[in-house]
């Protein structure tokens, strides 16, 4: 059983850690300001949610696991919202009908 | 070297990094969002230091509302960054500069090398006396039983920047709102989180309070959070901040020190000491200033970053 | 090399770093960056004297971690102060400088006419 | 177990150090945030994992505090500019 | 009655009460002013005064009929857990000077920080009543604190309340002046903060007098001791750390330079001596002690000779307090004692304290009644000061009179207390630092004497007075001085380690005859290098004065010029910022050479 959690938690840690560094070339090499955006939004998400994932099944409390979770829809909500501020401002066109889509994030 | 010393290692390495940059860099935004980022590794640095009490700390303060008070002022700065900049001192004062500041830093550095082996702590003290408090996280011992009176100062500290903040408004604004006025935006992605974000936070900031008593945490944390939860909505234009010269809002602002104050001089009263609590009443005593301080934190804080009153009363 | 060591090496760098800066750069809110670094290095030394002190099942000794704590409300206050001050005269003159030489009192207070 | 966590964690802390480098470059104010933004996700990998690595269970608590009050920073690169305008200087 | 040699041990005294009070009532009038505001703030304030004095009062009578120092342990904990609250002649001395100081200073300041009719609340009352009481919690504090850190929130809290009230007209220079002294007084407070940080890592405690039983010359605790030494240096504004001074007080408005030249430098003076006769007196001190009063003597000459060189009436005193902070310092090598090479607690140091006691007070006094003058003529240019001796007759006399008791003429605290370093640098051979002792006294004269001249000259033209001039302000003004000018008949051998005796035994007329040297010195410094108007030659003799004593002026002149380019220079940023660095550095290189 042990391992098998283990074996989950290295799985999922790696992919998390994958998803870092596609954050990272993506913030690194990518031409211009949007695109990076759109590099990042994908990228620190998933690669914190995997972490998370991994990382639940050694929480060894159900509390442990819960705030885990927590922080990393905390981490969503906030980059969700952040990229958008910022693509806002990076486009400069703060009024610009199709930036509106101010509903709640996906 | 072992894995953990190599990551120690590295850990100070990029710290050491973003703070070169943050000192380096020529434009004071790109500067203060370094400074934000190395709030932010420094918490990591706490917890390596096994001090999570001051990770939380960092993180709330360096990371969160430290960021936002010198991100606005650098936005707000921007067009004297030129002219000023060109006040640079000369070459040899700044090799002069770095040569004394590089000395003073060496001198640090052996310094904390040569301290003495076994280190002197007061550690088993602190653990010995713990029953008095019957609270389990040490550092709150510290701070409410212990060194209470650093504690109660600091709150004061606090409120005179308060009113250092608010003695730099025009004289005719006294008494009104501080800060700008923030236009709400019904629509806005702002306004959204600034609906969604603060019952979480809020429910977080007392969280991060109460299991302060046991755990790494405390007012100060707890008041922190709750402080940028305030800010969050005031800067949506949900809320407006509210005139400086509203009694309740003074009250609010005192009520920490105040409380505090006044359980010390009734350990006064009792017979016992001065910031004395009796054993049987120590835990609800603490956690009641506790609560008022919690309270009196996040006000502050939240105003400090308002700034001073710049719109009379209405405005 | 122990975590304490690195840590304060680090800290004392980074002290360093913050007392060059503070010292070396004209404009007022670097100087405030300056200061804030320089604090939160003396802070770290503050860690590593109380990690040093781990004893009795604490990982470090909890009163150098709590004078931190204290330390850090006093330097958040400080800036907050000072970048009130220096926002203010920038409202006042239009300028941030230090330097006495420079024309101060040349812009308009829209407010204090 | 934990030799590769503390392992993932270094990768991460490469990771975010190579972050850096866009906040050194620029060029916008908004590729700046944007890679404080990454450095602020990472740092709550980075630190969930150290907690995990070195058993100090508390210090969800301070991801969860960073996971909070990260985006603040980036509320005030949005509103900046905003407060120097002319009408909110109190004179209006 | 300096308390290593008498502690007895962690336990509270009694009328240890008395300590904690003297800190508790001010920070819970801070508090209760804050809340009610507007009038209640002012009123709030000034109950909070008498009941601080009689404290102080008490604490006096207490701590003599003990006869060792008062101690009171908060919350009952001991340290070095614990936070030990301490009381020996020093401080309770110290806190009864606050006391008569921050009194007058709030009797003076009702006519000017009055809440105007009509309004519930004003911006600058509100801000200063409850900076005032702050300052005043913060000093006691400082003069109680037996803890390094504790002192450490002390200080800060009294740079919080000081900062303010230096831009309380809002006006750009002295928001500028404010900056600039809070963020040297930060860097200051870091390096004294990363001191304790290393000595609490050697020692495990800050407790003052455990780390003095505990210090000795290590490494690490030399580094403490140069940058904690720096650090309050810089807060104390010792040449050359004194960029923020002279526009910081001499841009406050009076009641608030009072206070902040009378007493608030004196709060990082104060912790200086307790680092340097408690905490650190295992350490070798001889080169900084000569060091330390090598700056003094740098400050007098730089700061006289620059007061003498200003237009301006309150810069004059601002840089006056520039030179006394200098002498304050002399006391350092006097004290030094070749036996135990350490500092000793003797004349030199009840002399010190008794010079920073008697500032406080006639510099207070100097400051309100130059607010005064300011005030009742619109401007406070020196030359045209004339004809304000027959206006506004007892404001220049208590100008006059503070002056007189800062020179030194009997029976002034400052002539005692010149007395007991003279004495000290006799028995310790170093007739240098004597000869300094007398040249500041001259160059005290000198600035005092250039401004009487000019206010007793008669005037160019009828001068109409601006607003009149309340005779409560005036009156306390006086009374500041008069208290300056008396202190030395008070009974200090209770509670300075002043040798006995020493006050009456001088013959009083020898005494005044002797202190009329300084002040013909003095005269002859201010002809030569005070600033003077179109007016000098119509003073008698004036002409035949002008006509010898021109070469000389000129030449005179020519060695103060570079002076003063020397003080502009130190006075921006840069060069004060390397010189505190150097300082540092210097110090702990003397240390460290000295300790091998």
């Amino acid at each position: 059983m042990s391992v098998a959690v283990d074996i989950i938690t290295i799985v999922a840690i790696t992919a998390g850690a994958f998803f870092f560094l596609a954050g990272t070339v993506g913030l690194l090499r990518f031409p211009d300001t949007l695109t990076r955006l759109h590099a990042l939004t994908k990228a620190d998400n998933l690669g914190l949610g995997l972490v998370v994932l991994g990382l639940v099944p050694q929480a060894g409390s159900l509390r442990g696991g819960l705030k885990l979770l927590c922080v990393w829809a905390l981490a969503l909500l906030a980059g969700a919202m952040v990229s958008q501020l910022i693509a806002r401002e990076a486009s400069g066109q703060r009024g610009d009908p199709a930036m509106r889509h101010d509903g709640p994030p996906p | 070297m072992t894995v953990a010393s190599a990551l120690e290692m590295a850990l100070a390495a990029v710290v050491l990094g973003v703070a070169t940059w943050t000192i380096a860099a020529r434009e004071t935004f790109a500067a203060v969002v370094g400074f934000v980022t190395y709030g932010l590794l420094l918490a990591l640095i706490w917890v390596r230091l096994d001090a999570v009490d001051v990770a939380l700390v960092e993180a709330a303060i360096g990371g969160g509302l430290g960021g936002v008070l010198l991100l606005g002022a650098a936005a707000r700065l921007r067009v004297t960054e030129t002219p000023t900049a060109t006040e640079r001192p000369s070459a040899t004062v700044r090799v002069g500069a770095a040569l004394l500041s590089a000395a003073v830093a060496a001198a640090l550095a052996t310094g904390v090398i040569l301290l003495p082996d076994p280190a002197p702590t007061l550690a088993p003290a602190a653990a010995a006396n713990a029953t008095a408090t019957g609270l389990g996280n040490p550092v709150t011992n510290v701070l409410m039983a212990f060194r209470a009176m650093d504690t109660m100062l600091e709150k004061v500290v606090l409120l005179l920047a308060l009113v250092g903040v608010w003695s730099l408004a025009p004289d005719r604004l006294w008494g009104g709102h501080p800060g700008p006025r923030h236009r709400a935006d019904p629509l806005g992605t702002l306004a959204f989180l600034a609906r969604l974000l603060p019952p979480v936070g809020i429910v977080v900031g007392i969280y991060v309070f109460w299991t302060g008593k046991d755990h790494p945490g405390g007012a100060f944390q707890g008041g922190t959070i709750l402080a940028a939860m305030w800010l969050l909505v005031m800067m949506a234009g949900i809320a407006d901040a509210p005139q400086v010269s509203s009694r309740r809002l003074r009250i609010v602002l005192i009520a920490g020190p105040g409380i505090f104050l006044a359980v010390g001089l009734a350990g006064f009263a009792i017979g016992s000491a001065f910031l004395a609590y009796p054993v049987a009443y120590a835990k609800p005593l603490i956690l009641g200033i506790e609560v008022a301080m919690t309270l009196t934190i996040a006000a502050t804080l939240g105003l400090l970053l308002a700034g001073a009153p710049e719109r009379s009363a209405g405005q | 090399m122990s975590a304490a060591i690195v840590f304060g090496l680090c800290g004392a760098a980074v002290a360093g770093l913050g007392l060059y800066g503070l010292i070396a750069d004209p404009r007022p809110l670097r100087k405030i960056v300056a200061f804030n670094l320089l604090g939160s290095g003396v802070f770290m030394v503050f860690g590593v004297v109380a990690r040093r002190g781990a004893a009795s099942g604490f990982g470090g000794d909890p009163v150098p971690q709590a004078l931190v704590i204290t330390g850090v409300v006093v330097a958040f206050s400080a800036t907050a102060l000072a970048v009130a001050l220096l926002l203010r005269l920038f409202q006042v003159t239009g300028s941030a400088t230090l330097n006495t030489e420079a024309p101060a009192g040349t812009g308009t207070d829209p407010a204090d006419a | 177990m934990i030799e590769f966590m503390t392992t993932v964690l270094g990768f991460i802390l490469a990771m975010l150090a190579l972050g850096l480098v866009r906040i050194l470059r620029g060029p916008a104010d908004a590729d700046r945030m944007m890679a404080a933004q990454l450095i602020g996700t990472g740092g709550i990998a980075a630190l969930l994992l150290l907690g995990t690595v070195t058993a100090v269970p508390a210090t969800v608590d301070v991801a969860l505090t960073l996971a909070l009050l990260a985006t603040f920073a980036s509320i005030a690169f949005v509103k900046k500019g905003r407060a120097n305008a002319p009408d909110s200087t109190g004179d209006a | 009655m300096p308390y290593p040699a008498s502690v007895p041990g962690d336990v509270t005294t009694t009328g240890g009460f008395l300590l904690v009070l003297s800190v508790v009532i001010p920070v819970a009038g801070v508090l209760l002013a804050f809340v009610l505001g507007g009038r209640q703030a002012e009123r709030v304030v000034l109950a909070t005064m008498p009941l601080g004095l009689v404290i102080a009062l008490a604490i006096l009578v207490t701590l003599r009929q003990a006869g060792a120092p008062l101690i009171y342990l908060l919350g009952g904990w001991a340290p070095p857990l614990g936070v030990a609250l301490r009381a020996d002649g020093l401080s309770a001395v110290m806190m009864a000077i606050t006391a008569v100081v921050i009194g007058a200073v709030g009797v003076f300041a009702r006519v000017d920080f009055r809440t105007p009719r009509g309004s519930i609340e004003a911006r600058a009352p509100f801000a200063f009543w409850i900076l005032l009481l702050a300052i005043w919690g913060a000093l006691n504090m400082v003069f109680l604190g037996g803890d390094l850190f504790t002192l450490y929130v002390a200080l800060e809290l009294l740079t919080f309340s000081a900062v303010p009230l230096v831009c309380l007209d809002g006006r750009a220079e002295t928001l500028q002046a404010a900056l600039r002294y809070l963020l040297f007084a930060l860097l200051g407070a870091v390096l004294y903060l990363v001191g304790t940080a290393l000595l609490y890592g050697s020692y495990g405690t800050l407790d003052i007098v455990l780390l003095s039983r505990r210090v000795h010359a290590e490494p690490a605790t030399v580094v403490a001791a140069a940058l904690m030494t720096a650090g309050l240096l810089a807060k104390t504004a010792l040449f050359p750390l004194h960029l923020w001074l002279p526009p910081a007080h001499a841009g406050a408005p009076a009641a608030a330079s009072a206070v902040l030249s009378g007493l608030v430098v004196k709060g990082s003076f104060f912790i200086v001596i307790r680092l340097w006769f408690d905490v650190f007196a295992d350490l070798p001190s001889f080169v900084l002690a000569q060091l330390l009063a090598a700056l003094g003597a740098a400050a007098i000459l730089f700061g006289s000779v620059v007061a003498l060189r200003q237009e301006r009436l309150k810069l004059l005193v601002a840089y006056s307090t520039l030179a006394q902070i200098g002498y304050l310092f002399l006391m350092f090598p006097l004290a030094f004692d070749a036996g135990s090479t350490r500092l000793a607690s003797g004349g030199a140091l009840a002399g010190g304290l008794l010079q920073a006691i008697s500032h406080a007070a006639a510099k207070a006094a100097m400051f309100m009644s130059a607010g005064l003058i300011y005030a009742a003529l619109g401007h406070d240019r020196i030359v045209g000061l004339g004809g304000v001796g027959r206006a506004l007759p007892v404001s220049v006399f208590a100008f006059a009179l503070g002056g007189v008791a800062l020179v030194g003429v009997p029976p002034s605290g400052a002539y005692l207390a010149k007395e007991l370093l003279l004495q000290a640098a006799s028995a310790t051979e170093q007739w240098w630092w004597a000869v300094v002792i007398q040249a500041g006294g001259i160059f005290t004269s000198s600035y005092v004497l250039l401004v009487l001249a000019h206010a007793l000259a008669p005037a160019d033209a009828s001068i109409t007075l601006r607003a009149p001039v309340g005779r409560i302000q005036e009156a306390s003004a006086a009374a500041l001085a008069l208290c300056s000018l008396l202190l030395g008949l008070a009974p200090w051998q209770a509670y300075l380690p002043a040798p006995d005796g020493i006050a009456p035994s001088t013959p009083a007329l020898e005494a005044l005859s002797a202190s009329l040297w300084p002040l013909l010195g003095g005269a002859a410094v201010a002809i030569l290098l005070g600033r003077k108007g179109d007016r000098l030659p119509r003073i008698p003799l004036g002409q035949v004065v002008a006509a010898t004593v021109g070469p000389a002026r000129r030449a005179a002149l020519a060695l103060s010029r570079p002076i003063e380019r020397i003080d502009n220079m130190l006075r921006q940023w840069p060069a004060a910022g390397l010189s505190l660095l150097a300082l540092a550095v210097l110090l702990g290189a003397a240390l460290l050479a000295a300790s091998r």
